[in-house]
This record gives structure tokens, C-alpha cells and sequence, in this order.
């Protein structure tokens, strides 16, 4: 019993692990790779996107010719944004999206 | 009277969704057959319909555990058939992250092991410290859990010189509870009279039925892709091969423990000799007639893939051979002669992914009626 | 074993032996001769199969077994004609080898006679008799 | 808003599924529920059984073999209940887009309230989709 009492000491004064999330915003570290974000002006349709794209996430949108990405399929891999020459496709940290349907 | 306790089939890894059939007689179960296929996919014959890029991430997705070594591997056995070699860098880099998810795997073990014998207490406090392995790989490759790390001929990240030091102090952090999690599992009463002697596999069975990785190295087989095979920066690192002799849950346990204490000791190496250099070598993806065979010590065990290129820039054919389905076969000397209640900590000793496979239904053989109980309620059954 | 002295101990029953570095050997062989030289490796303290490989190469499909022989692994292949798909089981000499049997029996429909235990292992149970996934069916795909 | 609702809001049970993923998800709901991201603040917890269960968290490409087991589950939850699909592969089978085993997507089968997209998502956008679920359940 007595040994126990140091870590609940400890324990009552150090901070809470847990991350406050939906209350306190949360950033994900350099170079995460979330939400892939499209600058319609930069692209100069060279469609390297497609080709690098692993499961064919990447589609032209028909209006404006520029890439469109299914985000429900893509895997966040960050190879468009590799092969990307003008940097059109960049990865943001950007994680909080989601798709809901309303009956 | 026998009775069947079917156990399945929500099961999440590549070809081991498993569904298992255990005859029991009274609490002793005499025999177990194994079902797979709950979550085959067809990704070998996927395989052969993309291209060499394409299938990097086609193979990461094949258990998201141990991704990194599934994407190794491939990167490595194309680079094998190709005939190039990725430079210095990439390896240390890859080796790093290899070591890392064997950290970050074997804590998981941890945690629902001492979830699966009632002892919530350590199953937080080890999912508490695989969050500091986890937020080192985010810092190296950018995800939690899918790394999109490898390439083939290299990486396509680096480890920079400001990111060490963060790395290092949370290494330090998962180093000290690793070695309180040692001695907790040499010393606590609740944990001993679980695992020691249970799930017994001998020497001789290990042997004869081709186990892998640390369930064969608890049993006493010194086994390694690590020595026996070397690949990536291995040569260059000094670690031991971890075994125990007894085979039984508690040696497969000390194992996994020892080796993260290993694998700890080798991410302070690898940054401290990390060489430099360029990360990749371009290369050609269109690769004549070929073929290569890649092994990887994933942290279940020896991993394989064979590929066969045939000219052009998609493969002939990828085969991948993942531990669990290696060792399953040792799964049924390992439950014949014991009890019902051992099932959860003896399956999960293989490392199987067992976590949510949570419903268990008896069918009486005389009656026919089945009942559903929950593994909650079989974990009380011993009490 | 390295790989010259597993060369040297299949000599006599392998057609053509590929050493690719002291730890890594590709060799063939044939469906009558292929069980002397698992006899062989077995007696010279082989236990360990890792896996076997089926795969369609059009004209006929291949079987690789991949020994582990500490260091070196042999890829033992042979070849079956696509009128003549029948292999003996190697269950009785590699008990290990139970599951990868079943695996190439319905992927790629070779029988493995005398397996003990020759049901599906992956695919649905609604999937068609007859009906192969790693089979190369290129009359199909044209019709 | 009925009384029901209002409690049901305040403790929603999750039942997870795994329709033949790769395990990637699955491993972030389990970190979701632990101490760092702690869901059980807002009354979340995973159960086991589906009668217990208000919301089906559902993973990976629909494989045939799982497919008629996922629909015997959903029929199994008291209503009302939601679906959330978790990660890209029951939303449109992510790299298992054209593999013959699978039958993605999820809303084929069973109705989805909510995708939440990432390979695999983060924890924190897990709970940022639940709670915006149980926002819409109240409605």
C-alpha cells in the first residue's frame, strides 16, 4: 500500500495524456500527408497525375479540363504531388473532412 | 459429449481472416480446424495487372500493421529482378522504419495480450506508449500508419537532421517502459499464472511444422531473416537472436519484449551512423525476364515475396507469402490438450490480429441449438 | 548449406542449376525425379519449406517450392503440361507444407494427389467449379 | 428531440466491423479508444455484440465471403441506428478497386451515414466524425 503512493502522487500532478481534440485544434506533424489540395491556375494538363496515381483516384474534370480527385478513394500516398511539375497538387495537413449522407 | 465452438470470422490481416472450429469435450478441446478467406482479396492476381509504381501501394495495403515491411520487400525483390542497387542512405533509412513498426507491433501485442488475460490496466498503458512510436513514424514518413515510404531504388523521404532529437527523446521514453513491462512480465502474479505453461509448442513441432519468427524463436529454433538473410543495413547492425526454450505464451511474450529492447538499441545506431547520400537511383521500369526471391523478418516472422518480370513494366506474377499463414499450422498442437478459457491468449500468442474477433457461438452436438456467447464471457469461464 | 553445396547434393536430379549468390539458388526438375531430391534435402537436415509458387507461364504452369536450407534457399521448379496437372503430395516428407497445397490446388487447379486434406482454402464457396484466378484464361477474355 | 434520442446521444455504443481490410483502420479505432484520443469522453465504447450496438463502424473492401455476415450484423442493430464507413475502402475500394474478391462500395449493401475518407484515417478524424454523427442523430 505504501509503496504504491509515490506514482499516485505522480500521477495527480502530472498532465492529462490525452489530446483535447475536438476543443483544442491539433496539429499533425511536418510533412503529413493529408488532404491533397488543387490549384486550378498552376496546372498545365500534362495529366503526370494520372499516370502516378495508384488507384486511379484521379480523374480530368470536364469544365474546367483541370484534375479532380475522388477523396473517397484516394490512399494519400503523395505520388501526384511528386510527379506534379508546377506544384497544381500539394499535400496539405488538412484531416478533418468527411462525407455524410442525409436521408 | 463433444461440442463445437466455432470462433470467426470478423478477422482483418491479408489471408488470415481465419474462422476456427475447436471440438471440445467438456472444457478440454481435442481438435481445431482452421477456415481462411474471410478477407482474401485477390491482391495476387492484382498484382499482375498494374504496373511496378502502382504496386508499392498495393502491397502496403496487403495488413496495415506490418506495411512497411510488406512495401520493403516488394521494393526490394523488384530492385533484386532489375539487377540495381539502392544506395546507402535508403537503406538506413528503410531499416529504421522496419525497426520502428517491429516496436510499434510488438507493443500492440502487448496491449491486447494483457487485454485478452482481464488486465485492462497494462492494455492502456502499452496503447499510451505505442502513441510515442506512432508519432516518431509520422514524423519520418508523414502517416500514422501507411508510410508511402519506399520507392522503388530508395525512399522518398529523408530523416533530417532537426528530426533526431525529437526522435531520440521519445525513444528514450518507449526504452524505459519497455523495461518495466520486462520486469512486470517476469514478476506479476496476474500475468504468470496465464501465460506460463500454456499453449505449449515444443521444439521438435516448431521444426516440423515450418513455424516463423518469434513463435519458432519461443520455441527454442534460432531463426532470422535478419542473420540468415541480410538485407538492407542488418550487416551493418549488431544485434542478438533473441530465444527462449519453453515455447509457451509466456516465452512468446519475453521474446517479442527482448527483441523491442533490441530493436531500440538498433534506431539509436541507425541514426547515429546514418551515412549520407543521395536517396534513390532512377530506374527503368520496363524489366526483362527475370526473376527474384525477397525474404524480410516482418515482426510475425519470415516474409517472402517471388516475382517474375516479363519485359514489360507489369509483373508476371507477385507471390507473397505472409508469416501468420506460415505459422498457422503450429496453431493445433498448441490448443489440443488445453482449455476452452485459454483460447483467446493462445491465439493471440501467434499474433494473429485476433482483437475484433469478439463473438464466439457453442453448438451443442446432441441438441443441435446454438448459443451465442461473447468472449468477455469466455475469458470469465476459468474464474 | 550454402548454395554450391546444395548444387552439389541435387545434382544428380535437377536438370538446370542457377546459383544467383551464396544465399539464393534456382534450379528445375521434374515431376518423377523432384521427391528423390526432397529425400535427399530431408535427410541432410532440410526442414523447412517456405513456400510454393504456382504461376501460368501459358505453355504450361510451374511449381516452385522454396526450401530454406540455411543460408541458402533453393527454388526448386518444375513443370506440369496443361493436360497432365497432377503432383504427388509433399505433406508426408514437409508436414509444414499442408496449407500452401491447398492454396495451389484451387488457385491455380493443379491436384495434388494423396493431400489429406484437399478442401478450399480462400475463395468463396459459391465460386464456380472449374474456374481458376491465377489461370491465364486468354480464350475467355477474347470471347 | 425524444428523451431516447437525447440519451442515446450522450453514450452512442460502436460496433466495429472488419469486412476484410487490412487492418490499418482498425488499429486507429482501437488508438481512438485509448488513452491519448479517449473516446469513451463522449460516452463512446466498442461493444462486441451487435444488439448492444447504435452505430456500425464498418472497415475495409467488402469480400464476398464477409458480405452476407455484415448484412446479418446491420439486421441484427436496434434501430435507430447508423453506419459509418471508416477509411477509403468501403467508400470505393481504395487500391482494391478491381480485385475479384471484392464488392466495394459499402452503400451497395447496407445504408451509410457517414464516410469518414483516409488511408487510414487519424484519430482525430475519427472522433471528429463521430461527433458529427451524433450531431445528425439527433435531427
Amino acid at each position: 500500500m505504501v509503496k504504491i503512493l509515490p506514482k499516485v502522487l505522480a500521477n495527480l500532478l502530472r498532465k492529462p495524456f490525452t489530446v483535447k481534440y475536438p476543443y483544442e485544434k491539433v496539429e499533425p506533424a511536418d510533412g503529413y500527408r493529408g488532404k491533397p489540395s488543387i490549384t486550378k491556375e498552376k496546372c498545365i494538363r500534362c495529366w503526370q497525375c494520372i499516370r502516378a496515381c495508384p488507384d486511379r483516384a484521379i480523374s480530368i474534370d470536364k469544365e474546367t479540363k483541370t484534375p479532380v480527385i475522388w477523396l473517397g478513394r484516394c490512399t494519400y500516398c503523395g505520388e501526384c504531388a511528386e510527379a506534379c511539375p508546377t506544384k497544381t497538387i500539394v499535400m496539405t495537413k488538412n484531416f478533418e473532412f468527411l462525407d455524410q449522407y442525409e436521408k | 459429449m463433444t461440442m463445437v465452438i466455432p470462433i470467426g470470422p470478423q478477422h482483418p490481416a491479408l489471408k488470415e481472416p481465419e474462422y476456427f472450429r475447436f471440438e471440445v469435450k467438456g472444457e478440454e478441446i481435442v481438435d481445431v480446424d482452421i477456415y481462411f478467406g474471410y478477407a482474401h482479396r485477390g491482391i495476387e492476381e492484382t498484382f499482375a495487372r498494374r504496373n511496378y509504381k502502382h504496386n508499392i501501394y498495393l502491397s502496403e495495403r496487403i495488413c496495415g500493421i506490418c506495411n512497411i515491411c510488406h512495401s520493403t520487400c516488394y521494393s526490394m525483390a523488384v530492385e533484386r529482378v532489375a539487377g540495381i542497387e539502392p544506395p546507402e542512405r535508403a537503406k538506413y533509412v528503410r531499416s529504421l522504419i522496419l525497426e520502428l513498426e517491429r516496436i510499434h507491433s510488438h507493443l500492440l501485442w502487448l496491449a491486447v495480450a494483457a487485454h485478452q488475460i482481464g488486465f485492462d490496466t497494462l492494455f492502456m498503458l502499452a496503447m499510451r506508449d505505442r502513441e510515442h512510436v506512432m508519432d516518431m513514424r509520422e514524423i519520418i514518413s508523414g502517416g500514422r500508419v501507411h508510410s508511402a515510404t519506399n520507392a522503388i531504388g530508395g525512399v522518398r523521404r529523408d530523416v533530417t537532421r532537426e528530426q533526431v532529437p525529437k526522435l531520440l527523446e521519445n525513444l528514450d521514453k518507449v526504452e524505459r517502459s519497455v523495461n518495466y513491462y520486462i520486469n512486470l512480465f517476469q514478476t506479476d502474479r496476474t500475468i504468470r499464472s496465464r501465460c506460463e505453461g500454456v499453449g505449449v509448442l515444443t521444439r521438435e513441432d516448431a521444426i516440423k511444422l515450418c513455424a516463423v519468427g518469434p513463435v519458432a524463436r519461443a520455441s527454442g529454433v534460432k531463426t532470422d531473416i535478419r542473420v540468415d538473410d541480410p538485407y538492407a543495413a542488418y550487416p551493418n547492425l549488431s544485434f542478438e537472436v533473441i530465444t527462449e526454450t519453453d515455447g509457451d505464451v509466456m516465452a512468446k511474450g519475453m521474446v517479442r519484449l527482448r527483441e523491442m529492447v533490441e530493436s531500440v538499441k538498433m534506431v539509436r545506431q541507425i541514426l547515429k551512423e546514418m551515412p549520407n547520400g543521395p536517396l534513390r537511383v532512377p530506374v527503368d521500369l520496363k524489366i526483362p525476364p527475370n526473376e527474384a526471391v525477397q525474404r524480410v523478418e516482418a515482426p510475425r516472422g519470415e516474409l517472402l515475396y517471388y516475382i517474375r518480370s516479363n519485359g514489360s513494366e507489369i509483373p508476371e506474377r507477385v507471390r507473397v507469402r505472409t508469416p501468420t499463414y506460415a505459422s498457422a499450422p503450429s496453431l493445433k498442437p498448441m490448443f489440443v490438450g488445453g482449455t476452452v478459457a485459454e483460447i483467446p491468449i493462445v491465439l493471440w500468442s501467434l499474433d494473429v490480429c485476433f482483437a475484433c474477433n469478439d463473438r464466439v457461438t457453442l453448438v451443442d452436438a446432441n441438441t443441435g441449438k446454438a448459443r451465442v456467447v461473447t468472449m468477455e464471457e469466455l475469458r470469465r469461464w476459468r474464474s | 548449406m550454402n548454395s554450391q553445396e546444395v548444387a552439389d547434393l541435387i545434382k544428380a536430379d535437377a536438370d538446370e542449376i542457377r546459383i544467383i549468390s551464396e544465399r539464393c539458388l534456382f534450379a528445375s526438375s521434374d515431376k518423377k525425379r523432384f521427391l528423390n531430391i526432397l529425400r535427399s534435402l530431408k535427410s541432410s537436415g532440410v526442414t523447412h519449406i517456405s513456400t510454393i509458387t504456382a504461376l501460368d507461364n501459358g505453355k504450361s504452369i510451374e511449381l516452385i517450392y522454396h526450401f530454406d536450407c540455411k543460408p541458402a534457399l533453393l527454388n526448386l521448379k518444375i513443370f506440369l503440361p496443361m493436360d497432365d496437372l497432377k503432383v504427388p503430395t509433399i505433406t508426408d516428407l514437409f508436414p509444414g507444407a499442408i496449407l500452401y497445397e491447398r492454396d495451389i490446388m484451387e488457385m491455380i487447379g493443379v491436384v495434388v494427389e494423396g493431400h489429406p486434406d484437399p478442401r478450399r482454402l480462400f475463395l468463396p464457396e459459391d465460386w464456380p467449379q472449374g474456374k481458376y484466378p491465377l489461370r491465364k484464361q486468354k480464350e475467355e477474355k477474347k470471347a | 428531440m425524444g428523451l431516447t434520442t437525447y440519451f442515446r446521444k450522450k453514450s452512442p455504443w460502436l460496433l466495429h466491423f472488419n469486412s476484410g481490410g487490412c487492418n490499418g483502420c482498425d488499429i486507429e479505432l482501437l488508438a481512438a479508444l485509448t488513452p491519448r484520443y479517449d473516446v469513451e469522453r463522449f460516452g463512446v465504447k466498442l461493444k462486441g455484440s451487435p444488439r448492444h450496438a447504435d452505430i456500425l463502424v464498418v472497415t475495409g473492401p467488402v469480400t464476398k465471403q464477409t458480405r452476407e455476415r455484415l448484412i446479418r450484423v446491420y439486421e441484427q442493430m436496434p434501430e435507430p441506428k447508423a453506419v459509418v464507413a471508416l477509411g477509403s475502402c468501403p467508400a470505393s475500394g481504395c487500391v482494391f478497386h478491381d480485385c475479384y474478391n471484392t464488392l466495394a462500395p459499402l452503400d451497395k449493401h447496407i445504408p451509410v451515414a457517414a464516410y469518414v475518407p483516409g488511408c487510414p484515417p487519424r484519430p482525430e478524424a475519427i472522433i471528429f466524425a463521430l461527433v458529427k454523427v451524433l450531431e445528425g442523430m439527433g435531427k
